[in-house]
């Protein structure tokens, strides 16, 4: 790995100490069976369950606006800056752009995260960009570009829809013209259980196939919403999932995002009042 | 403002038919015939010429940028032979967070005898103006007009770095100094710099 | 009304308030902004904490990892500290690598850090010359408003109480490394520096524990590091030129910052 | 205690390089550094000072590129500059700072900073002030200006002063030390730099 | 030193079975694609390039560029990250590939009419597939025959090719990747051959000043029997394409 | 491209009555040209033209150690490169984020092990295993990238051949791998289930597949639908509007089912190459 100048860099092999441990530790296949066998997930939520949400807007007062969210131990931050004008653009474009950055903090994940973008990240922000931009009236501001950046502070799984709910309240929060509300919801496939905003070891269990069975399903799906003119912005998928089960999780996710609409707008309510409050 | 209790609204959120007497106004939409929210603020009606504009406004600090026909405050950075290179730093009453980047060309500056402007002797780096947002090209910039009477240098400090107060339409004055200086000045010479901005106000 | 005002004469604004003996937050000259601690609160890393000073907020996450000892310290373990100051916590900053800000506060903790001895490198070794622990301390800006290194160094201290190490076992036969999940340990903190950062206004006035603003405007800051009864750090990088009394003044001031940070903690990981 | 600066150690050559407007060639006890001042010259929109000169500064290390530690030295000498030179005199333009460091051999930061202020002189920049820099050992019961061989140092301090009123402009330290020390060292460092200043005297004239 | 000797054996071979002056089997192609204005690919033993040319266009990224008395040549190196038997790690961007570029650009800018194309752009993008030795003459050349198919008009064709020292004292035409790897200083000329001019001329080792006349002669040479070659294919290109009634759109 | 409003309408409405502009219906396809083993040093290696999209993939393989959380996979990895020679855009770093997008839905569509069996490139657990390097070189851009892409980097992995391992010698760490020299003895890639892309464009209220680049310059957005077998392994969005609920589903049926069809006649057209036909840029 090269050297970066500009930060502290340490030793240059170092391993998690996650490798040595004693594999007493039960593995995914087995969680799975059990949380088969009982019909319980991990957290004793029902399958279709979200996650409670915990949402504060404003957290960050240098930003125009900005939204920290939490769904357990999943904790995003995203914050929205005025418009700029767009670095290295010679020509008008009549629409403006979203510039998305996400990006994890070191300490966010199971393994230690790099300072520097990875593949993942570039992804992710690819995804967001294109979950808002459908969503932001970008004529609203043309030639100019709105920043919206992304730090994930913990990754309990879900973490990329709780990015985009929370970018959508933080737009929002920066008064951003936009056209609807924005939510996204995750979910995780695997055979035939749908886990509705999977933590991150529900994520991992979704992510390889059973091992024995040849025709086995798996696979994480990601859908984010417009609320008032149902269309749907962004829809992503990985994994080894069939026709069928991807419709069905469709109608699944379409349904729960529907649920966090009335939470979303709570606080954007709550937002507004306690700023009228102040101004009166 | 309204008295009455407020009427609160979220983005996307339907206000009203779009008909005859109801149009999409300032934060606001029109889709297959009705108007949408593009906000979370309260909505406010207002009425012009018989036709009820519904326009939204955040109850915070807006999301601006300059358009063509507003009246911005801004601050002279760097001037040559040609234009004067200035920062926007508030359109109307709307204080900007981050300023935008504007050009005061010589040709821009006064309405009448255009080619015989000097700029210097019209702004100076430093000096706050009030001017007009031109329509907009196709460059990067904005570009702004002080052509007007009630527009041009509302706040500038002499050369020993002291206040100025303008003495006639084409010189200020240095409070401590008492040496004059030629600028292209605002009419209205009101306490607050700001005041101008209000009464202008078409 | 005076938003305007703000933007347009940010200096002349300040100069009027601070002509009254007020600051345009409301406090006086010397008072500190509220400190809020949160600690233990990321899963994820093996010790964390959240600090806010006033708005400024920066999280501290830790992440241990094994690692062989450089030939020349054979006994000693490493601390990575890392500072990001990222396009999220302030309209200043553009993505991509770290500013110039960034670099020198980095380098700012990191000499914290040693000249304080909080942590000692030979706690961190576990077999002499074979493995010791790496701690990656990274600290993330979330809200970027002045005194940045005051709430990181709370922060890390929150972060470094928390951290637990879990029991690793090393065969030096075999080369193999064993961790033991169960049995974790906290590591020693052998000394609690706390941070105070001054601005000086127009050469005369001192302002304590600035914001942002005041730290644009001002035309010097500097942060002193106490480590209990002693100074690991004095900063100044240039700027106002001071008398060293009114230096000697300040530090003086920073040790009223002790008492109430070590009380803070205590609370913080009690509850 | 040791007050004295050996003053031989110092030597000094200004104006050795011809692009810059001013520049300066110091050593000191085996330490070298190079400094050129650019100034005033025209300055980027993004820095640009409505009121006042920027000041903009590169340091570059004997070898290889500039880490984070060298960032630190920037940043004390360009606050330094910034409160050093008439800026208010060459509004929207701005003043740069090379200094390439050549050998190291402790008090890099003391000698980069006196060869900066050498160079502003030769080039002929209004100051408000000269600065200069010393530095100062403790080995936990008496002060040096001097490194002190062998014995075991506790506390490093540099301090940059004025040239009028001797106040403090910057302070860089690095080991734990009481108030009181830092007190002494103040005063050792304050009165070391008359030699520094008379140093610049000494080269100005000749 | 000692490895010289072996470049060419005693019966006058080369490690390839080429003599002296022989060049590498040239084979070459026209019009590959549609999209840009012009484009060429051109093989050159293994050496195999693909060229090129958007333009004359009006100058991207801010008039403040645009020339009034000429057109720009902007040009861009870049090789495959397979094109190498180790695989490469970045296609463009280093050292290598921007000293490439703008030799092109040095090597294109003397045979272009770019006067005729004031406040304009032409853009010249080389892509190189296989690299076996040579790799600078190949994209010169296939360069040339891009700026033909895009119809811009030229003073002549420019040629580039390679020429060594073998044995110390022979000189041999167009260098393998395998007698660049053995050593010998490889000296590379880019000229217009018609009328004999030297537009280009890089050595990558030093050799005693004595020789340098009949390698350079010989690397003229070649450059004038690439430029047959070039002609041949442009000719029958042209005929080809040139029929209004398309037929020869026709696969043979 | 630059299309002025009319065009678009034209397209818009040729869309709408099921007849495109260069005559295809909406689930047509342009003709292809496949060749493979057009990279001699490269281990496997095809060059796909569609219409005039242009793709050239090859394969090179190195030896490696897994990665520690895996240690019994090997390592596969695209990589993407926007030849400035399909469009100015591209030149310098231009073409990067086009080429990181293609990149990552490829690595994602290959990622799980029912699509690819990357199980099968270790050799030693946690010690050795092969990695597989895909570079992907874009030479004309024709529109519908990902669709070529992921036919060329299939044929090209069906080209690939491994290298032999006659017998691993293991010496405390040192661990000697005995590679057959022999290039008849090489092992081939199961490359059954490798997954096909069909990129689903949206016009106007029809979805279209294999969209020409003018037709992609009118759509509001597409969805990119990669089919590994019977099964979806990715799905990704591209494009800026949004999409209803039914629309979205409609387009997953319409991309599956023209994936499975393409799937098949790339196999008909794999099973019919031989090795020594002609290929390159000359014919």
């Amino acid at each position: 790995m090269p050297v970066d100048h500009k930060r502290i860099n340490g030793p240059e092999d170092t391993v998690p100490y996650s490798l040595y441990t004693k594999t007493n530790k039960q593995s995914l296949t087995e969680q799975y069976e059990e949380i088969r066998k009982t019909g319980q997930r991990t957290d004793s939520r029902a399958f279709s369950e979200h996650r409670k949400i915990f949402v504060r807007t404003g957290a960050v007062s240098q930003a125009k606006g900005s939204a920290y969210i939490e769904l357990d131990n999943t904790k995003v931050i995203v914050s929205v800056f005025d418009p700029r004008e767009i670095p290295n653009r010679p020509d008008y474009s009549l629409k403006g752009e979203l510039y998305c950055e996400f990006k994890f903090a070191p300490f966010s994940c199971h393994k230690r995260r790099l300072h520097v973008q990875d593949a993942e990240e570039k992804q992710h922000s690819a995804i967001m960009k294109r979950a808002l931009e459908s969503t932001v009236c970008l004529h609203e501001f043309p030639n100019f570009q709105v920043d919206v950046y992304a730090t994930v502070l913990e990754n309990d799984g879900s973490c990329l829809s709780a990015a985009i709910t929370a970018a959508g309240l933080a737009l929002a929060h920066a008064g951003v013209p936009m056209y609807d509300i924005i939510t996204s919801v995750t979910m995780g496939i695997q055979r035939d259980t749908f886990f509705v905003d999977p933590t991150v070891t529900e994520q991992n269990i979704c992510l390889y196939p059973r091992p024995s069975e040849s025709d086995t399903e798996h696979g994480i799906v990601v859908l984010s919403k417009l609320h008032t003119h149902d269309q749907v912005s962004q829809f992503y998928q990985f994994g080894n999932v069939s026709l069928d089960k991807l419709n069905e999780s469709i109608s699944i996710l379409d349904e729960t995002c529907r649920e966090l609409v009335p939470i979303v707008q709570k606080y954007l309510v709550k937002h507004v009042v306690k700023n009228l409050q102040r101004n009166t | 403002m309204t008295t009455k209790e407020p009427c609160l609204c979220l983005p996307g959120q339907r206000l009203c038919l779009s008909d005859k007497t109801y149009t999409a106004g300032q934060g606001t939409y029109e889709r297959q015939g009705y108007i949408y929210s593009q906000l979370a603020g309260c909505v406010d009606i207002v009425d012009k010429d018989n036709i009820k504009v519904v326009e939204v406004h955040t109850t915070g600090e807006q999301t601006v940028i300059p358009a063509q026909g507003d009246i911005v405050t801004a601050q002279v950075s760097v001037i040559t032979q040609q234009y004067a290179k200035c920062f926007i730093k508030c359109v109307g009453e709307t204080v900007l967070r981050r300023p935008f980047r504007a050009v005061l060309r010589r040709e821009d500056i006064r309405a009448t005898e255009k080619d015989r402007v000097e700029i210097y002797k019209c702004v100076r780096p430093g000096d706050i103006i009030l001017a007009r947002v031109l329509p907009i090209t196709e460059a990067h910039t904005y570009h702004l007009t002080t052509a007007e009477n009630e527009l041009g240098v509302v706040i500038a400090h002499s050369e020993a770095g002291h206040p100025m107060v303008p003495i006639s339409w084409t010189d200020m004055q240095c409070t401590k100094t008492f040496a004059k200086e030629p600028r292209k000045v605002a009419k209205v010479v009101p306490e607050h710099f700001n005041a101008p901005s209000e009464t202008l106000k078409p | 009304m005076s938003d305007g005002y703000k933007t347009l004469h940010p200096v002349k604004y300040y100069r009027e308030f601070l002509s009254q003996g007020i600051r345009p937050d409301g406090r006086e000259f010397n008072t500190f902004r509220p400190i809020l601690l949160n600690v233990g609160s990321i899963n994820t890393a093996d010790g964390s904490a959240i600090a806010k000073v006033g708005n400024t907020t920066v999280v501290c996450g830790i992440k241990a990892e094994l690692c062989k000892p450089k030939p020349d310290a054979p006994d000693c373990g490493f601390v990575v500290p890392n500072l990001e100051l990222p396009p999220l916590c302030s309209a200043k900053f553009r993505p991509g690598p770290p500013s110039d800000q960034a670099q020198v506060l980095t380098q700012l903790i990191a000499e914290i850090i040693t000249n304080s001895n909080c942590i000692d490198l030979r706690d961190l070794c576990i077999v002499r010359d074979k493995l010791a622990w790496c701690l990656f301390v990274d600290f993330v800006c979330l809200d970027f408003d002045g005194a940045v290194v005051d709430a990181a160094v709370v922060s890390l201290l929150g972060a470094l109480k928390t951290v637990k190490l879990p029991l690793v076992e090393y065969d030096p036969a075999l080369e193999s490394t064993q961790v033991f999940l169960e049995e974790k340990k906290p590591i020693k903190l052998h000394s609690m520096p706390v941070s105070t950062t001054f601005a000086v206004f127009e050469d005369k006035i001192i302002l304590k524990d600035p914001t942002l603003e005041e730290e644009t405007l001002c035309s010097g800051v500097f942060t002193i590091v106490l480590k209990d009864d002693e100074l690991c750090c004095v900063h100044k990088p240039g700027g106002s030129p001071l008398a060293p009394e009114e230096l000697v003044k300040c530090i003086d001031e920073s040790k009223l910052r002790t008492p109430l940070i070590s009380s803070l903690i205590a609370t913080t990981l009690k509850s | 205690m040791e007050t004295e600066l050996t003053k031989s150690t110092f030597s000094c050559k200004l104006g050795i390089l011809s692009r810059p407007d001013g520049s300066a060639i110091l050593s000191k006890d085996n330490t070298t550094v190079i400094a050129g001042i650019y100034g005033p010259i025209e300055v980027k929109l993004q820095k640009l000072l409505i009121d006042k000169a920027s000041v903009e500064c590169h340091y570059r290390p004997k070898s290889g590129l500039p880490g984070i530690e060298d960032r630190m030295h920037e940043s004390i000498i360009r606050n330094t500059c910034e409160a050093s030179l008439v800026a208010s005199l060459h509004p929207r333009t701005a003043v740069l700072v090379a200094i390439q460091e050549l050998q190291n051999s402790g008090q890099l930061i003391s000698c980069a900073v006196n060869a900066v202020c050498l160079a502003c002189l030769h080039a002929g920049i209004d100051m408000k002030f000269m600065f200069g820099a010393v530095t100062c050992f403790s080995n936990g019961v008496e002060m040096s200006l001097n490194p002190p061989a062998q014995t075991h140092i506790k506390a490093v301090f540099v301090f940059v002063f004025d040239s009028t009123e001797k106040r403090v402009i910057a302070s860089h330290t690095k080991g734990i030390f009481t108030k009181e020390q830092f007190e002494e060292a103040v005063e050792l460092c304050r009165s070391g730099s008359d030699q520094v200043f008379d140093y610049y005297k000494k080269v100005l004239t000749n | 030193m000692s490895k010289n000797k072996e470049l060419i054996s005693k019966i006058g071979l080369r490690l390839d079975g080429r003599r002296a002056n022989e060049l590498r089997r040239i084979r070459c192609k026209l019009g590959v694609f549609t999209e840009p204005d012009g484009s060429a690919y051109i093989e050159q033993g293994l050496t195999k390039v693909l060229a090129a040319v958007y333009g004359p266009h009006e100058v991207r990224g801010g008039r403040s560029k645009a020339q009034h008395n000429s057109a720009i040549i902007n040009c861009q190196f870049s090789m495959a990250v397979f094109s190498t038997t180790e695989r490469k790690k970045r296609p463009r961007g280093d050292r290598k590939s921007t000293e490439l570029s703008m030799h092109l650009q040095q090597a294109l800018e003397a045979a272009i009419k770019s006067e005729l194309y004031p406040f304009c752009q032409i853009d010249v993008y080389v892509e190189v597939l296989h690299a076996d030795g040579g790799i600078y003459p190949a994209c010169v050349n296939a360069a040339t025959l891009a700026l033909i198919d895009a119809g811009i008009p030229l003073k002549e064709y420019v040629c580039a090719c390679t020429a060594s020292l073998a044995n110390n004292d022979i000189p041999m035409l167009d260098i393998s990747h395998q007698e660049e790897v053995l050593g010998g200083p490889t000296l590379t000329v880019a000229a217009l051959p018609m009328s004999g001019k030297i537009v280009l001329m890089e050595m990558s080792q030093r050799f005693h000043l004595d020789h340098l006349d009949k390698v350079l002669e010989k690397a003229l040479q070649g450059c004038k029997d690439i430029k047959e070659i070039l002609d041949n294919a442009v000719r029958l290109h042209v005929t080809d394409i040139g029929s209004s009634t398309g037929w020869a759109n026709t696969k043979h | 491209m630059a299309l002025c409003d009319a065009e678009k309408t034209f397209v818009l409405h040729g869309v709408q009555d099921n007849f495109r502009i260069d005559g295809r219906e909406l689930d047509d396809y342009r003709p292809m040209e496949l060749e493979t083993d057009v990279v001699s040093h490269a281990f496997g290696s095809a060059r796909l033209r569609l219409a005039n999209t242009d793709v050239l993939v090859a394969v090179k393989i190195e030896l490696d150690v897994p990665f520690p959380e895996s240690p019994q996979n090997g390592k596969i990895e695209f990589f993407v490169d926007c030849s400035a020679n399909a469009t100015p855009e591209f030149e310098g770093r231009g073409g990067e984020d086009l080429a990181i997008a293609i990149s990552n839905t490829l690595t994602t569509a290959y990622s799980s092990s029912l699509a690819f069996d990357s199980r099968k490139l270790c050799l030693l657990n946690g010690k050795k295993c092969w990695k597989l390097y895909v570079d992907i070189l874009i030479l004309e851009c024709g529109g519908n990238l990902f669709d070529a892409v992921s036919i060329a980097v299939k044929a090209a992995l069906w080209n690939t051949r491994i290298p032999f391992v006659k017998n691993v010698n293991i010496d405390g760490n040192n661990i000697d791998l005995d590679v057959s020299d022999d290039l008849c003895l090489c092992e081939r890639l199961d490359i059954e289930n490798a997954p096909v892309m069909v990129t689903v464009c949206k016009i106007g209220d029809k979805c279209i597949v294999d969209p020409n680049a003018a037709e992609e310059h009118c759509s509001m957005g597409s969805v990119v639908v990669a089919v590994s077998g019977t099964k979806i392994s990715t799905i990704y969005q591209t494009g800026t509007g949004s999409l209803h609920p039914a629309t979205l589903t409609e387009s997953l049926q319409l991309g599956f089912r023209v994936a499975i069809r393409l799937n098949e006649a790339l196999s008909k057209v794999l099973s019919r190459i031989r090795p020594d036909e002609e290929a390159g840029f000359l014919k």
